[in-house]
């Protein structure tokens, strides 16, 4: 028995390490292509901008990976980063003083909140997640749009250490990229090695059955669209920081760019299954697509064509995946 | 079997239902039962279709509130406020359908909800897979505990349900048919399992409708009739057709009247059948007026190989023809245009669309044909739907509720008159009996026998091997997916077809 | 043989404005004056708006704001439909393409609301005026100008517009290219055009993107208040700061900060208030009859003095201002 | 149970059935448009008028023609958001065509052909590889989009002939009726004959409730589903050539956005997003609810901001309230029964 059990053991982890595999070679593929052809694409410069482009997408990817894994969704995280982007830079620019620390509690409290008003919706409204947040995705931009008009804050008016932030590093590292980091890691590890990720896990792969089985749905739920909203308050922050000018369009459109992000990241949309490393690794990937192409000199009108089909390529990529495991696992059963 | 006998039993209940009653809107599922089940002791419960017997389970596992009465645990009141409550208090539920979660692997499955921790609270993945290869020796099964759940069989679920239910260590053990889908040797396991629990202290509720299993498990019996009490007593008190006149309320004739049909010429020719993995060259022919059952093990590819004829699977080799053309593969519209019918294993997931109506689901396959000038309306569908409905005798409220509200029995009985409604010229049973109860079952087995009388040709898969002996004309034993054995009903003996499904020498 | 663009006859229902002008009549009061800029929430709009608010304060007039959140056309007509139902007397349009607002333009000028399209053109046959910032000679001119002088006369420049489909954005590039074949621009060499769509971060990025691909640019133009702005921002907060010059059309208030930290040398633009203020003044003329927009017609704008309706309905405001750290300070827009 | 007995207890069924039909969402929101509609007429000037009815139905033309299509596809339990970029895409192509020297009467078609086109490429996604909709969708409205950049550049074509451009937004006999609204009714009856009355539109439920069950019945589920996409995209594409008719201007950017607005409006109609459940009425409700209410609010001066909200809030309180309702309703029959069981 014990015999038998392992060696798939091996093959099946193997495996699903091929997943994440395929995100990353593909990125080879695209970074090898596109450095071949523009050697500055490696540079340090350019390299440290891939990096805090990605890092405020993959932090709000790993906050939507959660939520996609319980199969619901949250299409409001662009509209959360606006809010909680004008909240902040409003709150910077009229108390100059404030250190940067109470800054991200500020966005992390603003998204958070958001994240309430959406789980409560989910869970005890029993209103589909697709709607809520599709709901709250015009309520919260309107919210936005009302409180700031025609307002833009501007980097002028922003305090310095403010917007150093999103450059200043720590051993070289940015911190916008660091906070990523460790919210990526941070999310995944509790996501695959703790009782409540797997319980999210299980409540997505079938919601009825999690019921049954005692899982404290409500509360996995809240957490999770907490957590999504918390992390797009983040994401806010960092935005607020990298961009310097805020106004209330800020992060318009961004969800689907983080839902794309998650799905290449080969998060099924029907929840259960995907890792929230796979959903940063997603992120990266989307960005390296934009930015090589950029380099690339590809002509502006073809880009947007391009990363379409790169997404599709990708997903495509994904379900191979996914059917050889399928296939192994009834090869494996097979008394033939 | 041997039948433990029923020691009468003092002190407190470990649990105890009182006087509970629950309706889900006009149907009053279940009106002021009472009875206890006793540490150390197997309690069934016994009754028709919607009788209430899931509904029961479903309260004492906290899904359901009871709209009145109460649930006492050790002679304490409780109320559960969810399956969370029930599962604190030491009850471990088993429930009629399986509640796997597909995308995890079978032992994060069993684990679910009292995961063993390393020291950083993290989840000890060795410990867990261990602990469910442990019970997998136990019930003597062989499923890979890092496989996901997906995929697998209804029986390997079954199994999986029953080793997540032994991890817990409960104190009550309540299940709700937990062996409608395994066969003889599987169904064995579970009982010397479950009295060891037994012996061991806990205290057991057992669902089922096969009146062997209870005399070989239980010590006590409630029998339930159309939502109410009839009777608790010691199971060595009644016999088998006591505890049936109770819960039908009447006497039942012979359980299984097969008629003696004239055998007609050949409709189905199944030729070197294979698919990878699977099956391979399974070969057979069906004749008209005649019953051909598919026996062998769970996971033998009984399934796989009707389904494959019906075209919802795909095959790799071989033929199949049907009323001497060949039929088309891979298209069930194909199948059913030719005057094939296939009722399928799987209720919830094949059988039956559970949001839909219950005459939507009767008239999906025939909707074409009711329709007038291409446009449908709901007058012909509910005449059709009444109609067989009420010839299979079922339990419902309106014809407009969703077909998830009724009781599996009448789920089951649905799905049957869906596909009689096409009125085949071949009829694939796969488990048509599954969950049904004593009554409904003969009056299954009549309707099947006097069609075969009719002329229609009818292949059944069923892993009952009463039923099989019982309806069958010819027997087709499969093991591991090829053909074990062809046996006559003569021939046909208990022995004979466990042999060959288990791939021993079969002794004429 | 079906319609085709050759055959077909497209003259539409253009309204027909009969009315001649009488340069003496008096300007009415109470007239409702509604503006309907290319988006809402866009500093640049509110300042121009903002001025065109002064404009019928002074004029006694009713003001009103209207417009999409996002800069598409299709909204925009659905704002002129309910400007037609308010029965507006002038509608001040910055047209977000200068088609697809014409025929409700035409259906506005039927029933009587005199348009005056400012900022961007709207087709000429469905607006009664233009307001010109500049002519789009002018604006090309000067930013190869700028270009030239902080590039020392030789390099390689490209441009940062808006989007791919903007109007003026597009005049002006037309005209930067004819006079960067002059022979005295012939070292100077356009490599790129990219597009930020005004999007604040995509021209962020596309800023990035052009400085990555090619090494030796020089300078960056952009004539867009959205796109010199992010452009600057990068530069500042990047190692490129120093190597490479931005110029363009920009906001001062946006700017001051990259001016003062020597990222930009140089900028210009108009002043946008001014738009806004001489669009309401040309409606309320329009309104009163003082005007019917053809050429050589004049009237009084305030404290903008006189202005003659120039070829096609045109009006210019008048040439830009120079930005520079010396004089970055005088003004507050 | 007798004959006599069955005959009264479905007489009883018949009025419990009607009661029950009266409180589902879709006649809920069908009344709720009507009342909306009335209100306005009389409480918002210049809104009643005929021309400002025109305007309206030109407003929700693209909107409600995407969402016939689109109905059908959530049904199923999928979703299309290539809708939009399908519909720039078409645009731009009629605008390159056009400038080459076709004559729009064979235009029209092509651009019906390519939307077509492109719907069978998101059908083939879908259904001969399996990838779930919402994925692929987001990524074809990104490709859709660029295509149509790629088609058309930054420029836009603008003069298409008066004949066409004039009765898109023309009523007939220059009477109140807009020539659009007699397309927009006759596919709407068209489509809400085939979900509710023929055998294809129940196998659309079927599918969009258990699409294996479905399968197990002789539905052709993936063919159903990949037509369903064709018909989606042919509709974008028809969408788009009216699109550029209406503001006689051919872009790439047209419509860009649309797609939600669609999807809001086909749930706000109480189509289930899960599939399995939906009305076509109930989404015509939920189009013009949201048309009527945003003209409404425009002609009182609401800004967009505000509008936004309503929007947002009316979608959540759309599934919201009914939920509500039947919440209060359990609890009070269960403590009615509690209550009996303790006299
Ligand atoms: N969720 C529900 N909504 C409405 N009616 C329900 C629901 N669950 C059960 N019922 C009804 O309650 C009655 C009892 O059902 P229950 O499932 O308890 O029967 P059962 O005894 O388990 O039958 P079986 O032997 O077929 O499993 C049936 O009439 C059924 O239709
Ligand atoms: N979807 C699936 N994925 C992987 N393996 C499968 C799947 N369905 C069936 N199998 C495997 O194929 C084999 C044959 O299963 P099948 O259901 O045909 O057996 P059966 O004889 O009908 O038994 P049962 O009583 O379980 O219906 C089993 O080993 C089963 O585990
Ligand atoms: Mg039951
Ligand atoms: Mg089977």
């Amino acid at each position: 028995m014990t015999a038998t059990a392992t060696a798939p053991r091996h093959l099946l982890s193997g495996l699903v390490k091929v997943r994440e595999l395929g995100i990353i070679l593909a990125l080879v593929l695209l970074v090898g292509y596109t450095a071949a052809s523009n050697p500055r694409f490696l540079s340090g410069q350019s390299i440290r901008d891939i990096l805090l482009n990605t890092a405020i997408l993959a932090v709000m990817a790993a906050g939507q990976a959660v939520v996609v894994i319980t199969r619901n969704i949250d299409l409001s995280v662009g509209s959360v980063l606006g809010l909680s982007a004008f909240t902040v830079a409003t709150m910077m620019s009229d108390n100059p003083g404030l250190p940067m620390v109470v800054a991200i509690l500020v966005g992390l409290a603003v998204g958070g909140a958001a994240g309430v008003l959406n789980g409560v919706l989910v869970r005890y409204g029993r209103v589909p997640a697709l709607v809520v947040t599709l709901g709250t995705l015009y309520m919260f931009r309107g919210v936005t749009y009302s409180w700031a008009g025609g307002q833009q804050v501007n980097a002028d008016e922003l305090p310095r250490h403010f917007l150093t932030f999103a450059n200043d590093a720590v051993l070289g590292i940015p911190w916008l990229v660091l906070i990523a980091l460790v919210v990526v890691g941070g999310v995944a590890l509790l996501m695959r090695n703790y009782r409540v990720g797997r319980e999210l896990y299980a409540m997505g792969s079938s919601p009825q059955a999690a019921e049954l089985a005692g899982i404290k749905v409500a509360r996995n739920l809240l957490g999770a669209f907490i957590l999504s909203g918390a992390l797009a308050g983040l994401a806010g922050v960092l935005f607020a920081a990298r961009f310097g000018t805020v106004d209330a369009a800020a992060g318009t459109g961004l969800e689907l760019n983080v839902v794309a992000a998650v799905v290449v990241g080969g998060v099924a949309v029907f929840g259960g299954s995907g890792t929230v490393w796979g959903a940063g690794l997603g992120a990266l990937l989307l960005t390296v697509i934009g930015s090589s192409l950029t380099v690339l000199d590809i002509n502006q009108f073809w880009q947007q064509a391009i990363v379409g089909a790169l997404i599709i390529l990708a997903i495509c990529a994904d379900r191979l995946v996914a059917v050889r495991i399928a296939r192994s696992l009834r090869k494996k059963d097979s008394h033939v | 079997m041997t039948a433990t006998p029923g020691p009468s039993r003092p002190g407190p209940a470990k649990l105890e239902v009182r006087d509970v009653t629950k309706s889900f809107g006009a149907v009053a599922a279940v009106q002021g039962v009472s009875f206890p089940l006793y540490a150390g002791e197997a309690h069934a419960l016994v009754g028709e279709n919607g009788a209430g017997k899931s509904t029961i389970v479903k309260m004492l596992a906290g899904v359901h509130r009871p709209d009145t009465g109460t649930l006492a645990v050790d002679g304490a009141e409780v109320e559960f406020a969810g399956p969370a409550d029930a599962k604190a208090a030491g009850i471990a539920v088993i429930y009629q359908e399986p509640t796997l979660f597909p995308d995890l692997s079978v032992a994060e499955n069993i684990a679910m909800g009292n995961q063993p921790l390393t020291r950083l609270r993290q989840i000890d993945r060795k410990a867990m897979h261990a602990n469910a290869a442990r019970l997998f020796t136990r019930l003597g099964v062989h499923i890979d505990p890092d496989r996901p759940a997906r995929g697998l069989s209804i029986a390997d679920q079954q199994l999986v349900e029953i080793a997540k239910a032994l991890s817990s260590e409960a104190r009550v053990l309540i299940m709700d048919e937990p062996t409608a889908a395994l066969s003889g040797v599987e169904v064995d396991r579970l009982f010397a399992v479950t009295r060891a629990l037994r012996d061991e202290g806990a205290a057991i509720m057992f669902i089922s409708h096969r009146f062997e299993e209870i005399t070989a498990l239980c010590q006590r019996v409630t029998i339930m009739r159309d939502g109410r009490h009839v009777c608790t007593e010691p199971v060595a008190d009644l016999s088998v057709d006591d505890m049936i006149r109770r819960m039908v309320g009447r006497d039942l004739s012979a359980l299984f009247p097969k008629q003696d049909t004239e055998i007609g010429e050949t409709v189905l020719e199944v030729e070197g059948l294979g698919r990878e993995g699977v099956f391979r060259d399974v070969s057979f022919t069906v004749r008209a007026g005649e019953i051909v059952a598919l026996a062998g093990l769970v996971g033998a590819g009984r399934s796989e190989v009707m389904q494959a004829v019906f075209g919802v699977d795909r095959y790799d080799t071989g033929s199949v023809r049907f009323l001497g053309k060949p039929l088309k593969a891979g298209s069930p519209r194909a199948a059913m245009a030719a005057g094939m019918a296939l009722v399928p294993e799987d209720r919830r997931q094949q059988g039956l669309v559970m949001d839909l109506s219950i005459e939507r689901n009767v008239t999906l396959p025939r909707s074409r044909a009711l329709a007038r000038l291409g446009l449908l309306f709901g007058a012909a569908e509910r005449r059709e739907a009444t109609s067989w409905t009420s010839q299979l005798q079922t339990k419902l409220g309106r014809l407009s509720d969703p077909v998830g509200t009724l009781s599996g029995g009448n789920q089951q009985k649905v799905v049957l008159a869906k596909w009689l409604a096409t009125d085949p010229k071949l009829l694939i049973v796969d488990e048509p009996t599954r969950g049904i109860d004593v009554g409904t079952k003969a009056e299954v087995h009549r309707l099947m026998s006097s069609l075969a009388a009719r002329g229609l040709a009818v292949v059944m898969v069923s892993s009952e091997l009463p039923e099989v002996l019982g309806m069958a004309d010819r027997i087709i034993v499969l093991r591991e997916g090829h053909v074990a054995a062809r046996l006559t009903r003569a021939e046909a003996t208990e022995e004979n077809v466990m042999y060959a499904a288990m791939g021993q020498q079969v002794t004429t | 043989g079906g319609t085709t663009k050759d055959s077909a006859d497209n003259s539409g229902a253009a309204a027909q404005t009969g009315a001649s002008a009488d340069p003496n009549a008096k300007l009415k009061e109470g007239l409702k004056i509604a503006f309907l800029p290319k988006q809402l929430n866009n500093p640049y709009t509110d300042v121009e708006v903002g001025g065109g608010k002064v404009a019928a304060g002074e004029l006694k007039g009713e003001y009103k704001l209207v417009g999409p959140n996002d800069a598409s056309a299709s909204s925009q007509v659905s704002y002129i439909n309910t400007l037609i139902q308010q029965q507006q007397d002038v509608i001040g349009i910055a047209a977000n393409d200068p088609n697809a607002v014409c025929p409700s333009l035409n259906q506005a000028r039927q029933a009587g609301i005199k348009i005056v399209a400012f900022d961007s053109d709207a087709s000429k046959d469905c607006r009664d005026v233009f307001i010109n910032q500049a002519t789009t000679q002018g604006i090309g001119e000067s930013l190869v100008k700028m270009a030239s002088e902080l590039a020392g006369g030789s390099g390689e420049i490209a441009i940062l517009s808006a989007t791919p489909n903007a109007t003026n954005q597009n005049a002006w590039i037309e005209v930067m290219k004819t006079e960067l074949a002059k022979p005295e621009n012939a070292k100077l060499k356009l490599v790129k055009t990219a597009y930020g769509n005004d999007d604040d971060q995509k021209s962020f990025q596309e800023a990035q993107g052009l400085l990555q691909s090619y090494p030796n640019l020089k300078v960056i133009v952009s004539p867009t208040t959205v796109g010199i702005a992010a452009a600057s921002r990068y530069v500042s907060s990047s190692n490129y700061k120093g190597k490479v010059a931005i110029t363009g059309l920009g906001l001062p208030n946006q700017m001051r900060e990259y001016v003062k930290d020597g990222t930009v040398k140089k900028f210009a633009l108009w002043n946008p208030a001014d738009i806004g203020y001489l669009a309401a003044y040309a409606g309320a003329a329009l309104a009163s009859g003082q005007i019917s927009g053809q050429q050589g017609e004049k009237f009084k704008a305030g404290k903008l003095g006189e202005y003659t309706v120039g070829a096609a309905g045109e009006i210019v405001l008048g040439p830009p201002t120079e930005f520079t750290a010396e004089n970055i300070d005088q003004f507050n827009f | 149970m007798s004959d006599l007995a069955r005959g009264g207890k479905q007489k009883d069924n018949a009025v419990l059935e009607v009661r029950r039909r009266l409180a589902t969402w879709d006649s809920i929101i069908v009344l709720l448009t009507v009342f909306v509609l009335v209100v306005a007429s009389f409480s918002v000037t210049n809104f009643g008028t005929s021309r400002n009815f025109t305007f309206m139905i030109l407003d929700l033309l693209p909107i409600v023609l995407v969402a016939l299509p689109m109905t059908f596809i959530i049904v199923t339990g999928e979703i299309d958001l290539s809708v939009a970029s399908t519909l720039g895409l078409a645009s731009s192509i009629m605008g390159y065509l056009w400038n080459q020297g076709l004559s729009i009467e064979s235009i029209i078609p092509i651009c019906v052909v390519v939307g077509a086109v492109l719907g069978a490429i998101n059908g083939f996604l879908v259904t001969g590889l399996g990838l779930p909709s919402l994925a692929v969708t987001i990524g074809t409205l990104a490709l859709y989009r660029g295509l149509a950049f790629v088609v058309l550049g930054d420029g836009a074509v603008a003069d298409f002939p008066f004949t066409y451009t004039g009765w898109v937004t023309g009523t007939i006999g220059d009477g109140p009726v807009p020539n659009v609204l007699v397309l927009i009714l006759v596919l709407a009856a068209i489509f809400g004959v085939i979900l509710h009355a023929t055998p294809f539109g129940r196998s659309l439920f079927a599918i969009g409730a258990n699409a294996q069950a479905a399968h197990f019945s002789g539905i052709r589920v993936a063919r159903t589903k990949f037509w369903l996409y064709v018909v989606s995209g042919a509709v974008a594409g028809l969408v788009g050539v009216l699109w550029t008719l209406r503001y006689s201007s051919a872009r790439a950017d047209n419509g860009a956005g649309l797609e939600l607005a669609v999807v809001a409006a086909v749930l706000l109609g109480g189509v289930s997003i899960f599939g399995g459940k939906g009305s076509l009425p109930g989404v015509l409700a939920g189009v013009v609810l949201l048309a009527a209410l945003q003209n409404a609010l425009r002609l009182q001066d609401v800004s967009g901001q505000a509008l936004n909200i309503v929007t947002g809030a009316l979608l959540v309180l759309s599934v919201l309230l009914p939920n509500i309702a039947t919440s209060i309703r359990t609890t009070w029959q269960r403590r009615k029964l509690r209550r009996a069981a303790t006299v």
